[in-house]
């Protein structure tokens, strides 16, 4: 057992770090912390594409892409380090899922017209699952793609697709066969942003982020857009998952230690009811990390973190949970105010976090189904 | 025993679920939540009309003389709707603290224009430093040649930018023997000097920093007998707490309700998802926290109507229900799924009041020290 | 709204509390601490019998069967104070289920031959409704009842029948048609445990209770032991659940008080941990308290409290979990110390608490299957 | 990094469960615990004879000079089968002790017949008023014109019946400054005065009160230096902690083993029970407890391996284990219903011995005041 980084991970820890200290500026972390209010903003761009270029952006990509090749610890590091540091606003869906996929699944021509400019930071996809009836039943889609000479007609409507106001491409998963069985008819397309047909049309959200309801009224897609077979979308989907399974707890250790500070600050730290409390999430953060460690130490050796990294998702996303119910007890009244206001302690970060918290489990599969997945695939339970 | 209304609350209860629901629509709680005056006259009138702001205010004074247990029945329903917060602070904190502490004179000079609705007030009590503890407050009123006057910075004021006036607590220059040695002030909020500055908060409440400046005193100022505003003040506070358990459990039936209806509507796996194991239960934990609450309440309540002295049991209620409506909220954000998330809909607007509600007049933590304490630990 | 009792009933409650002062001796109480291990003592009988002659064992039968014809709130009163002065050991069937049964569905013979008896102390009955296939799924009965000239002849295994060792007869749920569905086929009946082919097998608890395990081969039980209709006895079952649903606290009321004074004692109730997790039960037991006389209201109005009273025993249940889990942190090493060893505190009660509130969770409902009735009767939310 | 156990620690696994399913049945372990005695020279010698006793004690002891984490793998699968404690008394709290703290020739003396199996001891701490506050140990020799002597009592010392020497912890005499100022006094069990009396527990475990009237003691008593002593006790207990969780970890393991087989057996309403979402995510939450609790529990044993400072890591997975384990065992008696209830039923038996297992070498409360006090709080 050997819980330490190796040598050359260190070293690779601090070269990331080194860049951070010198990139990251006040005004990108404001930009950051606006979250999917804005998006990738111009000053994120210009981060990714920074990256981009000594391929830590999509460092698992092969070399001939634009990525390093890099091991999963690598991987993990980067993305430790870059939320520790704020300097990431979201998950990035064309470095997670439609890299990965492509990679797997792709035309050549695919591969080459995207690849590289997704590690680049010159383009970014959006996600387009789900539906207003299809959530947590990601199989049941409804928007229709319907084949007509060299191109996919689509129509119907999408909803919680975030990254819609600000990525160039949807990577969409329509309905390409409405009369087999639900999951065998769902297919993959990348659809440009600017063609005809598609509304956007923003949702806010309570954590002030933003995600957009997208309407598609007989939009044209090239059937070149297809992500490998048809009607196996859905598998693709699964697939891609798998892939999407790094959880960086760096935003919750460095807002939990800049907690720590202020209540030092504050005199709070020596009420003992305070201690408990402050020692119990010290603990949870702590397991947090480890459970993280094992997602990575698996993929890292090739096995499918199917349990574990739901896991790290039901118990990272309680804890922040758990974090700023907490948090704001302690800091009392001035735990409600929000960023911006007089008064406001940790420039509102935990406030906020109460709020996007609860976002958090639920976006990207609900607690509950996490939970179902750790029983059904952790332990082998039936189905009901 | 009976655990039921009277005909009279049932009344109440009913009238003002009309006319919240005709009046204080959820559409209308989003717009003077995102204003930053937040302030519809016209609804406050029409609360004033249908005797609201009287209702426990003295026959004399042109109220209606109704018990605590009817004024937490009208603010469960308040609490329902997310009805704004000006009744708290003008009837609750002000009026309530002016009828337990005021001389007859002051009594007679403000209730009257707080029944009718032409009075609007609020109580400063916190302070940079002191947290919820009485103890802790350190402004006092200052003397120079000229006479008194008052300086310092009070916080978390809810609707000042609106109040005709200010219920300032104060410590006393340790004259008397009382420990917090406590005055309360009511001042006029346009004397000189006072300045308030907005602060944002979670849950869109008009909460307010009020800055004293040489703010000048004079004798008439001091609300009540000296004796009385010390001894009475912790109680003013409880009984406020207790109004805000009525609020909470208000906001608490109208999530679990928005949230079974919710769970029957909506299909995934082509079974309404209150069919599910996990969010039957979720809902039947929402259910128990809520009647616990509401319960709780409802006894401190009697008994404070009843003048059973019950410090003890309304500590109990906020310590539980401050617990409960986190709970709930959180589980009924967890039921709706994403679409409870969006500004649009109604859940999340319980779910970050609660929050808030939880925090305000002692939080759960603070009340359960006080619970021990009456236990004799 | 009113929570005082009425001046009538702070009268009752002052008559039954000086009797008990006087009748509960410390040999009784150390007989009902024992529980079922030997179930209804010659101290419990003898308590019995003087109650029943007040009329106060039974105190909601009519007045020819011994009864008392009182109130909700004077059984309430009853059930409270005795279990406040630990002079019960456990629910008396007879008296909560098979009398209210016998008055509704009972031949005129029947009644006469058991409502008096048991109103009076003589008798008690086992609840024999639970085997091996049939737990929270009660209606999956299968120990049968064949018709045979003017008998039953009962075989069949059932477990977990808690009365059998201490009582004269069962109330036994046997199957009488095997060809309908499962609910549609099964019958209530007396059986004098006296009857030759009862096997009674002693299974011990964790908690040092007693249980057994009940074995029935070729019993014979005369046909005017039939309670009601044929085959009706699973509906039977359920209108019974729905008598026996008062829930005094008056025992944790009782525990909790000396556990408070315990930690005065010690000097324990400084530490602002103990006062928070103190005042945290304390306030639980409140609302326990209050939930309890809701469904005694809403009983005393012939509003059946379906989903109240499931509310009440899952609250209830789960508290003497939190409660003897959260004093024994604060008495340290000696709250782990058993009833009988050298330097055990208040008598091993909240270390025996520990090990039974485990049971109390299970039996009469397991807290999952409370919470799927309080979700679907009282929310009316649909069946999976 | 790399999260898996070495070879050797998995011949260690491997062996123990092998040895353990055979040698010490669930009908063993129900036997012992029942028996006033409870204990049995023949597991003991076997166990001595498969060299556990020596897994941990130098090469020159005739141990293997196995690391913290190998000892961690074996107890692991010790608190898997609920092996009697005999082996945690006299190597994790006992030999750890003589090891850290113990005089070249104390060490001699001692450790070999302890690796050989022929020498039993255990440690006494607690105090009837002291809680598992060090700080608050009272006891201390005397001295009277014969020599010093040991008077007093000492509570909850497992396994004193069986024990050949006792360790016992007593204050020193304020001549150092040294807070808490400790001694460890190493004293023959058959010394004249010592008297001992069992105490019953809800584990079964075997404590007893030992009391010391007039008991003689010689120079050569004291465990090693004094200013070692004292320094190191505190994290010989915190050692001891962290075996204990290695225990916990196995036993919540086998429980939630038992658990998931249990819920894919027993049908209800026609389907396995394991098919219902509340009991799925009784398991899930279990397997979330389990697996936190092992990563604390083997990050701080690695740490402790390394030899790298982890006090606060240490008592961060005591504090979450032993929550953990009431919450599994909680969970586990529930989801096995009546049949895990009944006696001849072995869930029971995890259910018993977490609690006591959460209790003992400091509670969750305890530990995370170590681990606020690591923070700087």
């Amino acid at each position: 057992m050997d819980f330490r980084f190796s040598k050359e991970e260190e070293s690779f820890k601090q070269e990331v770090r080194d860049f951070l200290k010198v990139e990251v500026t006040q005004e990108m972390v404001d930009e950051v912390e606006r979250g999917t209010e804005i998006g990738i903003g111009p000053h994120c761009w210009e981060l990714m594409k920074k990256m981009g270029k000594r391929r830590w952006l999509a460092p698992a990509f092969p070399k001939e892409y634009g990525g390093l090749g890099a091991t999963r610890w690598q991987q993990f590091i980067i993305a430790d380090e870059m939320t520790y540091h704020r300097s990431f606003p979201l998950h990035l869906c064309g470095v997670g899922i439609v890299g990965p996929t492509l990679l797997q699944y792709g035309t050549e021509a695919q591969k080459k017209e995207y690849l590289t400019r997704i590690a680049g930071g010159e383009i970014e996809f959006a996600l387009g699952y789900t539906e207003p009836e299809a959530g947590s039943d990601l199989a049941n889609v409804q928007v229709k793609a319907e084949k007509k000479g060299d191109s996919y007609i689509i129509n119907g409507q999408k909803v919680f697709n975030t990254g819609c106001h600000f990525s160039q491409y949807v990577w969409l998963a329509a309905r390409t066969d409405p009369n087999v069985s639900k999951h065998k008819g769902i297919s993959l397309l990348i659809v440009d942003m600017k063609t005809p047909g598609i509304t956007v049309r923003p949702l806010w959200v309570m954590d002030d982020d933003r995600t957009n309801e997208v309407f598609y009224d007989d939009v044209k897609v090239p059937i070149e857009n297809l992500i490998g077979e048809e009607n196996k979308g859905f598998y693709y989907i699964l697939t891609a998952l798998a892939h999407e399974r790094s959880f960086p707890v760096g935003d919750m250790r460095r807002t939990f230690e800049e907690f720590v500070e202020y209540i030092k600050e504050e005199g709070l730290g020596k009420d003992p009811l305070v201690q408990q409390s402050v020692a119990q999430l010290a603990i949870e953060l702590q397991a947090a990390s480890l459970l993280a460690y094992r997602v990575t130490w698996l993929t890292d050796k090739n096995i499918s973190p199917n349990w574990e990294a739901p896991m790290v998702k039901v118990f990272l996303t309680e804890f922040m949970r758990r974090f700023s119910n907490t948090a704001i007890e302690i800091m009392g009244h001035y735990g409600l105010l929000k960023k911006g206001s007089k008064w406001v302690p940790l420039e509102g970060r935990i406030e906020r976090l109460y709020r996007h918290a609860a976002r958090r489990n639920i976006s990207a599969g609900t607690s509950e189904v996490q939970r179902n997945t750790i029983a059904r695939v952790g332990l082998k339970l039936p189905r009901g | 025993m009976d655990l039921a209304l009277n005909e009279e609350q049932e009344i109440i209860k009913k009238s003002a679920q009309n006319f919240l629901k005709k009046e204080c629509p959820s559409s209308l709680v989003r717009e003077l939540e995102e204003d930053e005056e937040g302030y519809s006259p016209d609804l406050w009138r029409k609360m004033a009309e249908l005797g609201w702001m009287g209702l426990i205010l003295p026959l004399d004074y042109g109220g209606s003389g109704g018990s605590f247990l009817d004024l937490a029945v009208l603010i469960e329903e308040m609490g329902k709707s997310c009805a704004p917060s000006w009744f708290f602070s003008t009837i609750v904190l002000g009026a309530q603290t002016i009828m337990s502490i005021g001389t007859e004179e002051q009594k007679d000079r403000m209730l009257s224009a707080i029944s009718t609705g032409d009075s609007i007030g609020t109580l400063a009590f916190i302070e940079p430093k002191s947290g919820y503890e009485i103890a802790n407050i350190q402004m006092t009123s200052k003397s120079n040649g000229s006479g008194s006057y008052l300086d310092g910075i009070k916080l978390f004021v809810p609707d000042a930018h609106i109040a005709d006036w200010i219920i300032c607590v104060v410590r006393g220059k340790k004259e008397r023997d009382i420990d917090p040695d406590l005055e309360l002030l009511l001042i006029d909020k346009k004397a000189p000097g006072i300045s308030i500055t907005p602060l944002k908060t979670i849950s869109g409440d008009k909460l307010f920093e009020v800055k004293f400046d040489k703010v000048k005193l004079s004798p008439d100022d001091l609300l009540g007998n000296k004796e009385q505003s010390a001894r009475n003040f912790e109680t003013i506070l409880q009984n406020a707490a207790l109004a805000k358990c009525a609020e909470m459990v208000g906001g608490a039936q109208m999530v679990l309700d928005m949230s079974v209806d919710y769970a029957k509507q909506r299909v995934q796996f082509n079974s309404p998802i209150g069919s599910f194991q996990a969010i039957q239960h979720h809902l039947a934990n929402m259910l128990i926290d809520l009647d616990c609450s509401r319960y709780l309440t409802y006894y401190a309540a009697w008994m404070l109507t009843e003048g059973i002295p019950c410090e003890k049991e309304v500590a109990m209620a906020k310590a539980f229900t401050s617990d409960a409506y986190i709970n709930i909220t959180t589980l009924g954000q967890q039921i709706h799924g994403g679409t409870g998330l969006i500004k649009e809909h109604d859940m999340q607007i319980y779910f970050r009041r609660a929050k808030s509600a939880a925090l305000s007049l002692g939080n759960a933590t603070y009340q359960r020290k006080m619970v021990a304490a009456h236990m004799g630990l």
